[in-house]
């Protein structure tokens, strides 16, 4: 990551000439202007949407206790549709989880510039869709108290090990190590701006608070150098990662013998999937909090039109996946497959899901061809709700439809979900906004420090090109 | 054991069945445990009740494996307890928390014969509709557990029904009458004895002029002579038997045929072409077992392969099966058989008087004439079978038909009927009379709840208020408990001795497997009282009974004769001998029935309204058994219901749908029921189950389920009649059916059919297309990995069932429900589509739905070698045994379901709900100590059986011999009266399972997927009349 | 602020550190600062900056960082640990028969490894650079100084560490000569 | 002054980390240690009876064979606890006056059954077979610990699954001559292994570890 290729990558960069940070800022003003909504006390609206977060996250325990004591009979689960809100959940709110560490990691590996202003943001993101996602594969189990600790290979006195063929095992592998990786990675990066909280609070409590948190940053120059090894590779790290998470989750679907799950176009028509919604949710999120926080000036509409263009473009993707699974149960001749693809997915009882899916996912998104809708934030906002609506329609399709027709009709089943079902969807809603709101009253919710570097580095090229691409290791 | 083969192994069976050795105090020997700390015999309070039962309850603590579950109700919570604990971080490494300290209770005095741990068998049978069964039941200290058939019984020959099979879990019913009751008092079985000595002497004076006994038929010669002997005590007192599932026509037809009441009796293995005329002798009626195991035997194909046509309104277990069926009202099969008669007639001289009976309807003259042919081709090898619901005519019809085709003799004998006069609504009719005219005094009731199955038009509930004193004596508190003075609770049939008498006249002596669990009373007992006997005990009575039989023998002779008749389940030499019929009076006949069918043909048309049986709850004396309720129909696989039962075009024509609630309006009474379109039912006809709802005080469970169907059955139209109008009432019913689609390609898929079905034609023809297409279903698969190879293990457990010998009877479901501890989850939870059954019957329809051809498809868990199901669990519960079985091991199951999503074939069942630590003490005791009760949130699935298996292993080994073909049987194969499953090691190139997995019709299910499943099918065969060959 | 040579508390024996704490303008003065006090061996230097600033890991002297090697330590320990791990629970330690499958089946194994190595590496590259940095270490001298707290935010530090028994004017007399706007003296505290 | 934090703290924060990285190793490894304890596993820990009955004096000194009393064990999945009558068999003649053994006495005379304590339990989903294993020479003492020395019987073994898997999977340190079974004391003469060898050949030892095995 030296100088010269991403100094030369600047000028080559289709961004460029854009601002992506508006104004005239100086390291102060932007320092003030983006801690300035941790400064700012909570106003009416934030408690307001607390409140509503708080109510929906009360429904969540309400949930889990209830499922806990009554037992998985508690939702809409049946044979054969075992698997149904719990998964779909799960899933959903992985995907979720991507665009986090995509934005983080493989932008900036890729030295996108514009991900600085909403790296922080998406990687908390991130984690919080991993905690709500967390909660349901341990949920959705018959015994919670056995599988919280069957599941992890230690010698116990049964002499018997977990089975390490299951997709499951892998899952627990995967999602928990990809939960610690995002947690360090966030907090590393975290870690400069929880100085340069310390340091430009006003009360001391505050600033023993965020100074412990802190850890003693000093920015010094021994530890940038080796910061900026931890990050990146932190971020390399990643990368595959997170590529992988979502292949193993899709393997949950892809390594068993039911048609609509037996099919190997799962594993990248998942990850692009889990961008989309990703991207989705970020925007979903970030263009009421630029509205609100005053972030207008580094989160530009640059910014958001970016984010349509991928959207765009995994959109896509995951219309291509679309249409391969039907063409491979076409084309394969397995009656079974071609069942569940061209009658049940079409013609049965869940036609309703599954054309909401078509809609939101593939014809939504084509509106980010157009240059006024890229740039339009009511549309863009609307847009990737819709997206969001469309991606949990398409785990349905996957778990339920095609569990609840598959082989033998004697086993066909309808499926219905209860209170408890929609109580602990729900709920994960209000985990997630709780968790994110305290983080924006706490935490800032742009990279303090990659800001500054970045606008550092573009006066630098606007003086002489010759300097300045060091940043680009790490902005 | 198959009656047919394996003899040296029955007898070691036999040998190991005990005889009760004989005791003179009323508890049998191996529930002395039980009966040394027994309830007293009466109660003087509640709470004593309550104090006694307790006891007898705790009884069982003797500590077998599995003695745990024993005290079940209790110890799955304390389980269910430590799975929480086990969530505690002191249980978080491997179940480390320790156990409350527990109680052993040992026998104090041991019966001899019984080993703790190791169950016994012992003989005994059950009587329903008046004939016996032969069964053999299974008990763990003294605890009945199973009901196998007994096979040496003439009429069981080892096989069972569902009703049978579902008799434990009666047993052990809490709701049972526990008290013997005057009025709303409880008092005590002395005291009732001393009033009906005093009654009795008064009712002397006047000849027992005002006393009356309303009873089940019942063949039993014990009973016989009680009722001979108070008889000759009261000459005028009367006997009436009642039950409403037997009808005056079938003792009435062999009488206008033969001139005498005669019992018909099939013997379908010399039956080449099978008609039945409404009668569904595969499906209910005392013949089912051996009618089943008879007509089974023949549908090998083959030139010998029988052929079955069936004439009936509603499609049957019979009509599933039938070759060649024609819907039809019942109230026109009288019509059609007259017609046939007619046809018959051309060829057979000795019908010709009856030619020119009155017919309303014209039937299919081609489907007529073929069946008359095939018919008279098979002279003597042929049968025509009449159904209960059929008018006399019909089935005096019947007999002339076997008469003049010579088959009377061969495939149908005629016995005397061991009931005095007939037990339908017609005796009925004469004790209503009487006790209108006030001329009954003194009422005792052992029929089994007529206040329910009576006619609605006898008022019988009203009426019985009018008699100064009403003695019930009734397993329940149910409806007619609650207009009786006196409730005397019964004893269950495992609870009690007695004797009882089969089909062909071969008598059983009943013998208890336990004491009366609450303190019931045998009906002998209460007969007995009339006599002045009443505190002899029942196995008194039957002794002595029996002993007086066998006059000059010795005390010791008839002891040792006594011992093997308990062994063996049945007294030799007791079987009936067949009358000879004397020839038809054709003209006589024609006169007689003329008239009749004139009568009948000459009916009001408009919808026709019929009755039936319902095949699991019977005329409603099951209604509180949980499993019978959660037995899916056989057609039409709903459950916890009976339904307005109706063909798709009269549905259309009324503008109803499935699930429509409608009145049910005849004549002035009406009913209100759930419309369910059956395919096959004859058209402008509705049939309606009776048996539900059950309005018994005491029976919790049959409360509510269903519609009272006899509110509008009149006594002289109990099973059809014509003039029914349908309403809509606009309210909506779900269904809880298990099976939602008919079709083997509901949306049209072209999957390959997970049920074969062939023509005998094709069949025999080796180069057919067929046998092209089954090749491709069976036999090794390319794969990436080689087979495991099970040639060098001991065993190599797999399983066939033959599709062509299956009439989707039940009786194996229930019979897995009770060797397996499955749990019913109740009508809400298999709505939501959680029933538990590891077997289930799956039914599938094909060609049109007015006149569909159906195949039932048994499937339990297929134990596949390359298990979908068990690479996806993460934690090693379900996986593969060194003979090939695939396990599941419950205690390590967490409960992901991801092997039940992974499962092709869906026969995994998952316990979403808490279903088993509501357990009473009562329920656990019934539960199979072999076999885990399983937990909430457990997986679970059939295993052949494994603990049957892991037993018959053990003991050979200890033996130090192996396990012979035939020797181990899983429940569902020795439950099946067809003998349509067989089990064993595919290594002994000699067993049955492995000849049937050599079969040309074997195929496996789903076997393109890879999936290499142990137990094969065997397609089904149609053996179609070529005359009749399909234009249809 | 004690000037001169250092003197050693009485009581405890106690012998502080001294540094030269000198801000800078521009990133770019600080830049230029360090080299030519580096040059001239005034004490041990570091810098304190709000972010990296390129240019200066040379400017201080920095050897490679050693980050890379522990992360790649950390990876190859999970991917080996992992297999290792399911090659011995699934085939030496009890191999059962699930479903037909091969006992060791290389492929299921992938993810797991991959998975554990990944976990291991981000890891150590984690911990590993808080080792190094010898954080957390919430006091540091230089923190004494109030001016300081614009290290984070836009101000550009030069700290040097004075050598035992020398005096730090030298050392800030140098820096005030490269042109630092304001320089001062901390001597660490004891407790 | 506006320092947050002084010297000390780097310390203290040093030891804090230490703390909390040592607790959740420990604390795990604790656990999995303590499920091995004969505490945990109930073990060592002998049982108050309803009647003071001393195994050690019924076998060491009157020498009555285990069998006498379990007498299903060779035939049956459960040794069975003797009934009552068992007892009297000779206890009616000696120590007949004896007040320790009024209980038995009583629950011959009233019918009711001693309630004794379980010492030895698995759980419900274990089914042990006792039959198989004694005719296949696996000695009382294997399972049941030296319940001859015991004054009132305690576990003798962890009974855990791992025990029995232990056994299960090399059985010849375990097997003995059936003669032997309820021999105390028996040790084989010569090598341990080779004589297990040997017996599992005379005996048929054919052990499985299928799950269906115990679970059922």
């Amino acid at each position: 990551m030296s100088a010269a290729p991403s100094s030369a990558n600047v000028s080559r960069d289709p961004l460029e000439p854009t601002v992506l940070i508006e104004g005239a800022q100086t390291d102060q003003s932007l320092n003030d202007s983006l801690l300035n909504h941790v400064w700012r006390g909570a106003g009416r609206g934030w408690w307001m949407l607390f409140g509503c977060a708080l109510s929906a996250l009360g429904l969540l325990l309400i949930g889990i206790t209830y499922t806990l004591y009554k037992g998985i009979g508690a939702w809409g689960n049946n044979i054969p549709v075992g698997w149904a809100f719990g998964i779909i959940n799960f899933v959903w709110w992985i995907g979720i989880g991507h665009a986090g560490t995509l934005i983080s990691a493989i932008l900036l590996l890729l030295q996108q510039k514009w991900r600085t202003s909403i790296n922080r943001f998406a990687e908390a993101m991130t984690l919080f869709a991993v905690i709500c996602a967390l909660l349901f594969p341990l949920l959705h189990t018959g015994r919670p108290w056995f599988a919280a600790y069957w599941l992890m290979p230690y010698p116990s006195v049964q002499g018997i090990w977990p089975q390490f063929k299951s997709p499951l095992t892998w899952d627990v592998f995967a999602v928990s190590t990809y939960f610690t990786i995002s947690l360090l990675f966030w907090y590393l990066g975290l870690v400069p701006d929880l100085a340069s909280l310390r340091d430009s609070s006003k009360s001391r409590t505050k600033r023993i608070v965020y100074g412990i948190f802190a850890l003693g940053w000093r920015g010094s120059g021994r530890h940038w150098s080796e910061y900026k090894w931890s990050y990146l590779l932190l971020a390399g790290l990643s990368t595959p990662l997170v590529l992988s998470v979502h292949t193993i989750v899709s393997f949950d679907f892809a390594v068993s013998v039911i048609p609509g799950w037996h099919t190997t176009i799962f594993p990248p028509y998942f990850v692009a999937g889990a961008v989309f919604s990703g991207f989705a949710m970020v925007a979903t999120w970030m263009i009421p909090a630029r509205q609100f926080l005053g972030l207008k000036h580094v989160v530009t509409i640059k910014h958001l039109e970016n984010m349509c263009k991928v959207m765009l473009a995994t959109g896509m993707m995951v219309t291509y996946g679309y249409i391969m699974e039907h063409f491979i149960a076409w084309y394969s001749g397995n009656p079974y497959e071609q069942g569940q693809f061209f009658k049940t997915r079409w013609h049965g009882p869940m036609q309703g899901i599954f054309l909401t899916m078509v809609f939101c996912n593939c014809v939504v998104p084509q509106i980010f061809w157009f240059k006024k809708a890229r740039t339009h934030v009511g549309v863009i906002w609307f847009a990737s709700i819709l997206i969001n609506v469309g991606m949990w329609c398409e785990r349905f399709n996957i778990v339920v439809t095609s569990l609840h027709r598959d082989f033998l009709p004697s086993s066909w089943q309808n499926y219905a979900p209860t209170w408890v079902d929609i109580s602990l969807f729900i709920g994960t809603i209000g985990l997630f906004s709780t968790l994110f709101l305290l983080f924006l009253k706490f935490v800032p919710a742009v990279a303090i420090t990659e800001v500054k570097e970045l606008r550092h580095e573009m006066e630098h090229e606007a003086h002489h090109a010759s300097v300045g691409g060091g940043a680009g290791a790490h902005g | 054991m198959s009656c047919d083969d394996n003899k040296e192994a029955r007898a070691k069976d036999r040998q190991k069945r005990r005889s009760l050795p004989i005791v003179t105090a009323e508890a049998p020997r191996p529930s002395t445990a039980t009966a040394a700390r027994a309830a007293p015999r009466y109660w003087r309070s509640i709470e004593e009740r309550e104090a006694a039962k307790a006891i007898a309850l705790g009884a069982v603590n003797e500590f077998p494996p599995g003695a745990d579950e024993l005290a079940e109700g209790s110890v799955s919570r304390r389980g269910f307890m430590q799975l929480l604990g086990a969530s505690t971080a002191l249980a978080t490494v491997g179940a480390a928390c320790r156990k409350p300290n527990e109680k052993i209770v040992p026998f104090v005095r041991r019966p001899e014969e019984l080993t703790p741990g190791n169950p016994l068998h012992f003989a005994t049978a059950y009587a329903l509709e008046g004939f016996a069964s032969g069964l053999l039941a299974t008990s763990h200290e003294g605890r009945p557990t199973k009901i196998e058939g007994n096979p040496d019984h003439p009429e069981t020959l080892g096989g069972t029904t569902a009703i049978e099979q579902a008799l434990v879990l009666g047993l052990y019913d809490d709701d049972r009458a526990k008290v013997l009751r005057r009025g709303g008092e409880s008092t005590a079985w002395r005291v009732f004895l001393e009033d009906t000595k005093a009654r009795a002497e008064r009712l002397e004076a006047n000849k027992g002029a005002g006393l009356r006994f309303l009873v089940e038929p019942s063949a039993s010669p014990l009973l016989g002579d009680l009722r001979r002997r108070i008889l000759a005590r009261f000459p005028m007192a009367k006997f009436v038997s009642y039950s409403s599932t037997t009808s005056d026509g079938a003792a009435e037809g062999p009488r206008l045929a033969f001139g005498q009441p005669l019992v018909a009796r099939h013997d379908l293995d010399k039956a080449k072409v099978i008609l039945s005329l409404d009668a569904d002798f595969l499906g209910e009626g005392p013949e089912l077992p051996r009618a089943t195991r008879a007509f089974a035997a023949r549908r090998a194909p083959g030139p010998e392969m029988n052929r079955l046509y069936v004439v009936e309104p509603a499609l049957t277990g019979t009509g599933a099966m039938a070759d060649h069926r024609l819907r039809m009202r019942g109230t026109d099969i009288p019509s059609f058989a007259a017609a046939l008669v007619a046809e018959l007639a051309t060829d057979t001289p000795a019908l010709a008087p009856l030619a020119g009976l009155p017919k309303s309807a014209t039937f299919d003259q081609r489907w007529i004439r073929a069946l008359a042919h095939d018919l008279q081709r098979s002279r003597g090898s042929s049968v025509v079978i009449a159904g209960r619901r059929q008018p006399a005519a019909v089935h005096a019809l019947a007999a002339a038909i076997n008469a003049a085709l010579g088959n009377v003799g061969s495939t149908v004998t005629y016995l005397l009927s061991p009931f005095d006069g007939s037990s339908g609504p017609k005796a009925l009719g004469a004790l209503v009379e009487d006790i209108a005219a006030g001329g009954v005094d003194t009422l005792v009731i052992t029929a089994s709840n007529p206040v329910y199955t009576a006619p609605v038009d006898f008022k019988l509930g009203q009426l019985l208020q009018r008699v100064p004193t009403t003695i019930y004596h009734g397993v329940y508190e149910d409806e007619t408990a609650a207009v009786c003075g006196t409730m005397i609770p019964a004893t269950h049939p495992l609870e009690t001795w007695g004797d009882a008498r089969a089909l062909d006249g071969t008598v059983s002596i009943v013998q208890p497997l336990i004491t009366p669990l609450w303190g019931a009373f045998a009906e002998t007992q209460v007969l007995a009282a009339f006599l002045d006997e009443g505190d002899v005990s029942a196995h008194e009575l039957v002794r002595r009974y029996w002993f007086g039989q066998r006059p000059g023998d010795q005390t010791a002779a008839f002891d040792a004769a006594w011992e093997k008749w308990l062994a063996d389940g049945v007294l030799p030499g007791t079987a009936a001998q067949p009358v000879t019929v004397p020839a038809v009076d054709g003209q006589a006949l024609a006169t007689v029935i003329g008239t009749q069918l004139a009568a009948l043909t000459a009916q009001a048309d408009g919808l026709e309204l019929g009755f039936v049986n319902d095949q699991r709850l019977h005329d409603g004396r099951f209604a509180n058994n949980a499993w019978l309720q959660e037995l899916p129909h056989s057609i039409t696989k709903h459950t916890w219901d009976n339904a307005v039962m109706i063909s798709e075009a009269t549905a259309k024509a009324q503008g109803f749908e499935t699930g429509d609630v409608v009145a049910l309006q005849y004549r002035d009474r009406s009913v209100e029921g759930p419309i369910l379109i059956v395919p096959g039912h004859a058209d402008d006809a509705v049939t309606v189950a009776l048996g539900h709802g059950r309005e018994g005080a005491g029976e919790s469970i049959a409360k509510g389920v269903g519609f009272n169907a006899g509110v509008i059955r009149t006594s002289d139209a109990p099973w059809y009649d014509r003039g029914l109008k349908l309403a809509r009432t606009g309210d909506e019913h779900k269904f809880a059916i298990t099976q939602t689609q008919w079709t083997m390609s509901p949306d049209g898929r072209a999957s390959p059919p997970p049920a074969v079905d062939a023509t005998l034609a094709e069949v025999l023809n080796e180069g057919s297309k067929f046998h092209e297409e089954l090749e491709e279903r069976r036999g090794p698969l390319p794969t990436i990995h080689e087979p495991v190879d099970y040639s060098h293990v001991q065993y190599k457990w797999g399983m066939s069932i033959d599709l062509n010998k299956c009439t989707g009877c039940n009786a194996c479901v229930v019979a897995c429900q009770a060797e397996n501890n499955i749990p019913v989850v109740g009508k809400e939870n298999v709505r939501k589509g959680r029933h538990m059954q590891w077997i289930r019957i799956d039914r599938y329809f094909s060609g049109p739905i007015a006149d569909p051809e159906v195949i039932n498809q048994p499937l339990g868990c297929v134990q596949c070698e390359t298990a979908p199901c068990e690479y996806v669990c993460p934690v090693n519960a379900t996986v593969h045994s060194d003979e090939g079985l695939n396990e599941m091991a419950y205690n390590r199951c967490i409960g992901t379901r991801y092997c039940s999503n992974n499962c092709p074939y869906k026969v995994r069942r998952f316990n979403f709900l808490d279903y088993t630590s509501e357990y009473t003490a009562a329920r656990m005791m019934g539960t199979n100590p072999d076999v885990t009760v399983r937990a909430r949130g457990v997986m679970e699935k059939c295993t052949y059986c494994v603990q049957r298996i892991e037993r018959k292993r053990i003991d050979t080994r200890i033996a130090g011999t192996t396990i012979k073909d035939g020797e181990l049987q899983t429940a569902c194969q020795q439950g099946c009266p067809a003998r349509a499953i067989e089990f064993g090691s595919l290594n002994d190139p000699g067993a049955k399972v492995t000849r049937m997995h050599a079969d040309a019709r074997r195929y496996d299910l789903l076997h393109e997927i890879g999936t290499r499943p142990r137990t094969a099918y065997l397609a089904r065969v149609r053996n179609i009349n070529p005359d009749l060959a399909k234009v249809d | 602020m004690s000037q001169g040579a250092h003197i050693p508390h009485e009581d405890t024996g106690f012998v502080p550190e001294r540094y030269v704490l000198a801000k800078f303008a521009t990133s770019d003065a600080l830049l230029e600062a360090t080299r030519k006090i580096r040059e001239a061996g005034q004490g041990e230097l570091d810098t304190h900056t709000p972010y990296p600033v390129h240019g200066l890991e040379k400017a201080l002297g920095l050897g490679r960082p050693l980050i890379p090697t522990i992360v790649l330590g950390g990876a190859i320990a999970g991917a080996f640990i992992a297999y290792s791990m399911i090659y011995f629970m699934n085939v030496l330690d009890w191999p059962i028969n699930i479903g037909n499958r091969p006992p060791h089946s290389p492929p299921a194994n992938i993810p797991i490894t991959f998975e554990l190595a990944v976990l291991l590496a981000g890891s150590s590259s984690f911990f590993g650079f808080f080792t190094l940095a010898r954080l957390p270490k919430p006091y540091h001298p230089v923190f004494q100084s109030e001016s300081f707290r614009q290290a984070s935010v836009d101000g550009f530090f030069l700290s040097i560490k004075i050598r035992e028994g020398e005096s730090p004017d030298a050392a800030a007399a140098l820096a005030e000569a490269e042109g630092a706007t304001h320089v001062e003296i901390i001597e660490e505290l004891e407790r | 002054m506006s320092l947050l934090f002084r010297p000390r703290h780097n310390t203290l924060a040093q030891i804090s980390l230490f703390v909390v990285a040592a607790g959740a190793l420990g604390g795990l490894g604790g656990l999995m240690v303590y499920a091995r304890t004969p505490y945990a596993r109930g073990m060592q820990d002998p049982i108050e009876q309803p009647i003071q009955f001393d195994h050690r004096h019924h076998t060491r000194d009157e020498g009555i064979d285990c069998r006498y009393c379990h007498n299903t064990v060779d035939k049956s999945p459960s040794a069975s606890i003797p009934p009552t009558q068992l007892c009297l068999n000779c206890h009616s003649q000696i120590w007949n006056k004896s007040p320790l053994l009024d209980p038995v006495r009583r629950s011959f005379i009233e019918n009711k059954p001693i309630e004794w304590r379980r010492v030895n339990k698995v759980p419900e989903f274990v089914f042990f077979n006792h039959a198989i294993h004694v005719n296949k020479g696996v000695g009382c003492v294997s399972c049941h610990g030296r319940v001859d020395l015991m004054p009132a019987v305690e576990k003798g073994e962890p009974l855990t699954m791992g025990f029995c898997l232990d056994c299960h999977r090399h059985p010849e340190k375990n097997l003995r001559p059936v003669s032997e079974i309820v021999n105390m004391d028996w040790k084989p003469d010569g090598d341990p292994e080779e004589t297990g060898k040997v017996l599992a050949e005379e005996n048929h030892v054919h052990t499985r570890t299928s799950c269906t095995t115990c679970h059922r």
